[in-house]
């Protein structure tokens, strides 16, 4: 019988030449990845007893959550965090330089996300590492702090879902829009514990970008993983900055799936989810015309070159509407120093944007860009729950970087096929 | 000083007068701001309408964009008030640190009198504004009534002759002036800079020390403009300006006259700026972290001058160190990118943020840990200020990349 | 304006407005939120908004309140029911914060040398005459101006802003 | 092990913003100030009210969105004795465990009990005891009991390590 990407790389990690869905499985991964959390799994880790972390090549930290520390308290995280890296021989670490930027980019961009490894890390979207054919997910605290320690984790195997993708994206419509759709549809725990696997002649089409944009929101609906089978783009991308040596994994043709979805882009518009539910989706039609006080562009799942590039195009000689705040955070200083070179930034700033640096910033309401009550942004993140970005009582709509960039232009949400 | 006051009241004004000065600008910032907005709004029973919404000011810099849940519910609070009450000059979080921002934008004249929530609204001063810095019920008060109770300052003349040789710069000049005067010694005063040096100063050297007479607790630091600070202030408001020349008879409290040529690099020792010595007796202390920017120290040729040393050394930051850059303004901001001078900062391994006072105040972009070494361009290096337990030297840019680039107090003449 | 009895908490030079009130807290807009912050980073005073008792009085060096023009460094002392501050020299954003607020300030030589954290002052805001009970010493600060008095006496600026109005 | 206490009842995809808010991932440690944060931005009265023991009775998709572990430690430096619901993020699911804090997936108590009710949780046997009735679920494995029973994963791995 054949297996799917998540059984097949299950059972080869546990040394086992079968497994299906329900069983538990004990693996030792390729690399595990923590941010500024790092500090409170030190902690942990201290708390178990053990001197030496189990392997320091295998473990990437990248501050990111808030950086440069905007507290006192950080700014002690981060510390305590440089210290253990040097006392441990953690050679993978990313600092609050410019070097850095938010952890999932920086560990693609930097070659440590690579098909057919087991990756774990403690944040939830580490499941964008699928983009590049790894099985990756997200894990919390204590459990890294065990992985540190003994290097093992169990996992279940996950049931699998097949959503195969066809069609060309019509103008103004993005994967973002793309992925809410999917979200939306299948509801925010339709995919819960699930391994989810896209497919379709569109797939190849995608960028890089738009890949790690569907892998980012799988957790959205509950998922374990996302993940995209390997291709030449992909192939030629790592070569040469690849951290490791790695073997493609690929599902069976005859794997069994639990579901299988279709999806024909040319039949996508431009969505939004609504406050406060990530499958709260709807056509950015249908709401058209909601004032905003701010629009955020950035995070891991639409901060990239690509995604600065689309503001950039429909902003470059226009002033974003009064009252307005756009705040633009690229996802690293890879893709910082990037827009700087090719004059994004420059055209961002003179629209009346406001570059910040490279991290999650606002994102789960750390810094830079809180909301006041009552106040409405429309993000291009992936979370639009209650209070996520620091008030309980704001709101927060997602959507595609050309939604939010239209949106910041006119002063409410509107449909970026309006101005293209 | 006297004259200032005396044009504006239209009779002779001697110091030591408490007199009520009309205001030409009530500033108002996200720090302090919405309290005196809610203490206006409680006195007016929320129906009052300000002297003049044409003469109210209105700038974010503190925590930009907003760090948290009450910095944003304050922001919130300055927007609601600049639209109820018809403000123009109101400058959302993207603009800048608002004395800069005022300056750009042509609100700044000789002889006006403006008071803002910014200790360091004194560095006006550098254009003859009677700019000074005012808690809130001070600016309630302003709205209110558009004018304001001074105590009309004693003066002193200090007067810096000689030429300041590369790399010392108006930085080294200010920490001088602050170890000279003591942190209290112009307490009450206003301060009168002459001299060849003045003379030869740049807008951008000019507020780096008017800048740092607060830390003398003076009241305000005057000076002349020259030729190129006319022309700067005329192209911005749009129209003539007319500068103020103290009398030559004029009484000071004190003279003191300094030939300053053979100034070095100095730089100011935690906890108190007072705290003034030279750099290359510092020479080898750690640092964990590097700031350049702030209403002192970020202005576009303080960065400049920055990259050109950069450049002349040809190396990067050493990769244990922390290096912000903080433009003060969008516009500074925009000449940096624009002329290639963020992107070498990013390439040697910094970070640049947006415009602001970023860690010049608590809570943005890169507090530091107990025991932790800062080395700012900015004015105060209070204990805890930037963090519990942690260190802050102030020094000039100069003295600021250098040390960045060894990764320890360095005099900028070594690396040369 | 009444003779003021109190018990005296002795700072050194240069208390800036982050030992005072540290810039972290300037969100806050309660002032008795304000107060439970009042001394905080001096070292070796954490709780010194514990400790203190209505009517005491802040005694320090010079340079008193230099830096930030945060008036919660006047308020958290305020309402913390401190009855004054008394300094060899005292910033003057401070020294007008504290005047608009009702809060009295005064200026006098050598007072940090000349008393003792503990010691009881009794203080006459008219005269300046400060009486250390505790040692029998009397100093002198400068009294306050007309003006400055007229404004401390209505109660703060505020209220001085209020009699304007209406009269 | 047995648990026994008052409901709480909430709704669907009660996420970890509003179990934990995100801003204070980073500032806030002591576990006595977590559970004072614990579901404020759902329910204030929750953390202010609650009892050792009481129990969390949720809808579907309970704990999904960041892989916070705090979302669980807050409950648990709560007291509270464990949450059931329809089904329960991934993440959260894992965290609920290594924290010591059993997760009950149980979808028939769901529309019959009501916030108030008393009710015991018998995590080996796999029953839920209530004046509506009995109910059961599937029982947890034999090992990730072991680790609740050890009060969590750190605490289960020191003792499989010999380190206690």
């Amino acid at each position: 019988m054949g297996m799917t990407f998540a059984e097949k790389i299950l059972a080869k990690k546990s040394g086992l030449s079968q497994v299906k869905p329900g069983d538990v499985v004990t693996v030792e991964p390729d690399r595990v990845m923590s941010h500024d959390n790092a500090a409170s799994i030190i902690k942990l880790f201290k708390s178990i007893g053990v001197e030496r972390v189990w392997n320091a090549d295998k473990i990437v930290i990248i501050l990111d959550h808030a950086v440069p520390a905007p507290t006192d308290k950080h700014a002690l995280n981060h510390k305590e965090i440089r210290e253990f890296v040097k006392e441990q021989g953690i050679k993978n670490f990313y600092d609050t330089d410019s070097d850095g930027g938010v952890c999932h980019q920086v560990f693609c961009e930097e070659g440590f996300a690579l098909p057919g490894h087991l990756i774990l890390g403690s944040d939830s979207h580490t499941c964008t590492y699928g983009a590049f054919g790894a099985f990756s997910t997200g894990i919390g605290r204590s459990e890294m702090a065990a992985i540190w320690a003994v290097g093992r984790i169990w996992l279940r195997v996950p049931e699998s879902i097949r959503i195969e993708l066809e069609g060309e994206f019509p103008q103004g419509v993005y994967a973002k829009d793309l992925i809410l759709r999917i979200i939306g549809d299948l509801g925010a725990d339709g995919a819960d514990y699930r391994s989810v696997e896209f497919s379709g002649s569109a797939v190849k089409d995608m960028s890089i970008s738009d890949r790690m944009t569907l892998c980012n929101m799988v957790i959205e609906m509950g998922a374990k993983n996302g993940v995209i089978e390997p291709d030449d783009k992909i192939l030629s991308y790592l070569d040469g900055i690849a951290k490791s040596e790695f073997e493609i994994v690929k599902a069976d043709p005859d794997a069994f799936y639990e579901r299988v979805l279709r999806y024909d882009l040319s039949k996508i518009e431009p969505l939004v989810a609504k406050p406060h539910g990530v499958d709260n989706v709807l056509p950015v039609r249908e709401v058209r015309g909601v004032r905003i006080n701010q629009a955020f562009i950035g995070t891991c799942t639409n901060g990239r070159i690509e995604d600065l590039r689309i503001a950039a195009r429909l902003l470059k000689g226009r002033r974003i509407a009064k009252g307005v705040r756009l705040i633009v955070i690229p996802a690293s200083w890879r893709v910082y120093k990037q827009a700087l070179r090719e004059g994004v930034l420059e055209i961002l700033i003179d629209s009346g944007a406001i570059i910040a640096p490279p991290g999650c910033g606002p994102c789960m309401g750390n810094h830079l860009g809180i909301l006041a009550p009552g106040e409405v942004c429309i993000s291009t993140a992936n979370r639009n729950f209650k209070g996520r970005m620091g008030n309980p009582e704001s709101e927060i709509y997602l959507a595609s970087p050309a939604t939010v960039a239209v949106s910041a232009l006119m002063g409410f949400i509107a449909d970026p096929r309006e101005v293209l | 000083m006297e004259k200032i006051a005396s044009s504006k009241l239209g009779r002779e004004v001697k110091a030591g007068e408490r007199v009520w000065l009309p205001l030409d600008l009530v500033v108002i910032r996200d720090f302090a701001g919405p309290n005196a907005i809610l203490q206006f709004e409680e006195i007016t029973k929320g129906r009052g309408k300000v002297f003049d919404p044409e003469r109210i000011a209105i700038t974010f810099d503190y925590q930009v964009p907003a760090k948290d849940e009450k910095v944003a519910n304050n922001q919130k609070i300055c927007r609601e008030f600049a639209e109820r009450q018809g403000i123009k000059h109101f400058f959302d979080v993207n603009a800048g640190i608002g004395q800069h921002v005022l300056l750009e934008r042509g609100l700044v004249t000789p002889g006006s009198v403006i008071i803002g929530t910014d200790s360091h609204m004194n560095l006006l001063g550098a254009v003859e504004s009677f700019s000074v810095g005012v808690g809130n019920t001070d600016v309630v008060a302003g709205f209110i009534l558009g004018k304001l109770w001074f105590r009309i300052p004693q003066s002193v003349k200090m007067v810096f002759n000689g030429r300041l040789s590369y790399p010392v710069t108006s930085k080294d000049l200010a920490l001088f002036f602050v170890s000279e005067m003591g942190g209290d010694g112009a307490n009450y005063l206003s301060v009168e800079f002459y001299g060849e040096v003045i003379d030869s100063f740049s807008l951008a050297d000019r507020i780096t020390l008017s800048s740092m007479v607060t830390e003398t607790s003076g009241k305000i630091g005057f000076m002349v403009p020259n030729d190129e600070v006319k022309a700067f202030l005329e192209e911005r408001v749009g129209k003539s300006v007319e500068i103020i020349e103290a009398d030559p008879d004029a009484e000071y409290l004190e003279i003191r006259e300094y030939d300053v040529s053979g100034l070095e690099p100095l730089i100011s020792c935690p906890h108190v700026p007072e705290n003034v010595k030279k750099v290359r007796d510092l020479r080898g202390v750690k640092v964990d972290e590097v700031f350049i920017g702030s209403c002192t120290n970020g202005r576009y040729e303080d960065f400049k001058v920055a990259y050109d040393y950069l450049l002349r050394v040809g190396k990067g930051f050493n990769p244990r160190v922390r290096v912000i850059f903080t433009p003060s303004t969008k516009e500074v901001a925009l000449r940096l990118l624009r002329e290639g001078i963020a992107s070498a900062f990013v390439e040697a391994g910094g970070v640049f943020t947006n415009p602001g006072c970023s860690l010049c105040t608590i809570g943005h972009h890169g507090i530091l840990a107990s025991g932790e070494v800062l080395l700012s361009t900015s004015n105060r290096n209070f204990q805890g200020k930037l963090g519990r337990g942690s260190y802050v030297y102030l020094s000039s840019p100069l003295t600021a990349i250098a040390s960045a680039i060894t990764g320890e107090i360095t005099d900028p003449r070594d690396l040369l | 304006m009444a003779l003021l009895r109190g018990k005296a908490w002795v700072f050194g030079d240069n208390i800036d407005t982050d030992l005072i009130y540290h810039g972290k807290y300037l969100p806050l807009t309660d002032p008795r939120e304000m107060a439970k912050h009042a001394m905080e980073y001096v070292p070796g005073m954490e709780d010194f908004s514990k400790r203190v008792s209505p009517g005491d009085f802040v005694v320090a060096g010079r340079n008193f309140g230099s830096g930030s023009s945060r008036e919660h460094a006047v308020l958290c002392l305020k309402y913390l029911g401190v009855a004054g501050v008394i300094a060899e020299s005292i910033s003057r954003i401070y020294y007008r914060n504290a005047i608009n607020n009702g809060f009295l300030v005064l200026e006098c030589p050598n007072i940090s040398k000349k008393v003792k954290t503990g010691d009881e002052l009794e203080v006459d805001p008219e005269s300046g005459l400060i009486r250390n009970l505790s040692s029998g010493e009397e100093l002198f600060a400068h009294p306050l101006s007309g003006l400055e008095r007229e404004i401390m006496e209505k109660g703060g600026l505020i209220e001085h802003i209020r009699s304007l109005m209406e009269g | 092990m047995r648990i026994k206490g008052r409901v709480w009842k909430y709704g669907d995809d009660v996420n970890t913003d509003v179990i934990f808010p995100g801003k204070y991932t980073y500032t806030v440690s002591d576990p006595n100030e977590m559970a004072r944060h614990a579901l404020e931005d759902l329910d204030p009265s929750f953390a202010k009210e609650a009892k050792p023991g009481d129990v969390i009775v949720a809808g579907k998709n309970f704990g999904c969105g960041s892989s916070r572990e705090q979302a669980a430690t807050c409950l648990k430096a709560l007291g509270i004795g464990a949450v059931i619901a329809k089904s329960f993020a991934r993440i959260f699911y894992r965290n609920a465990i290594n924290q010591g804090l059993p997760v009950v997936q149980c979808s028939a108590i769901y529309d019959l009990i009501d916030k108030g009710e008393e009710i015991e949780i018998d995590l080996d046997e796999g029953k839920i005891f209530s004046q509506k009735g009995v109910f059961s679920f599937p029982l947890l494995p034999e090992f990730v009991r072991g680790i609740i029973e050890d009060g969590g994963l750190i605490p289960h791995i020191r003792k499989r390590l010999g380190k206690v």
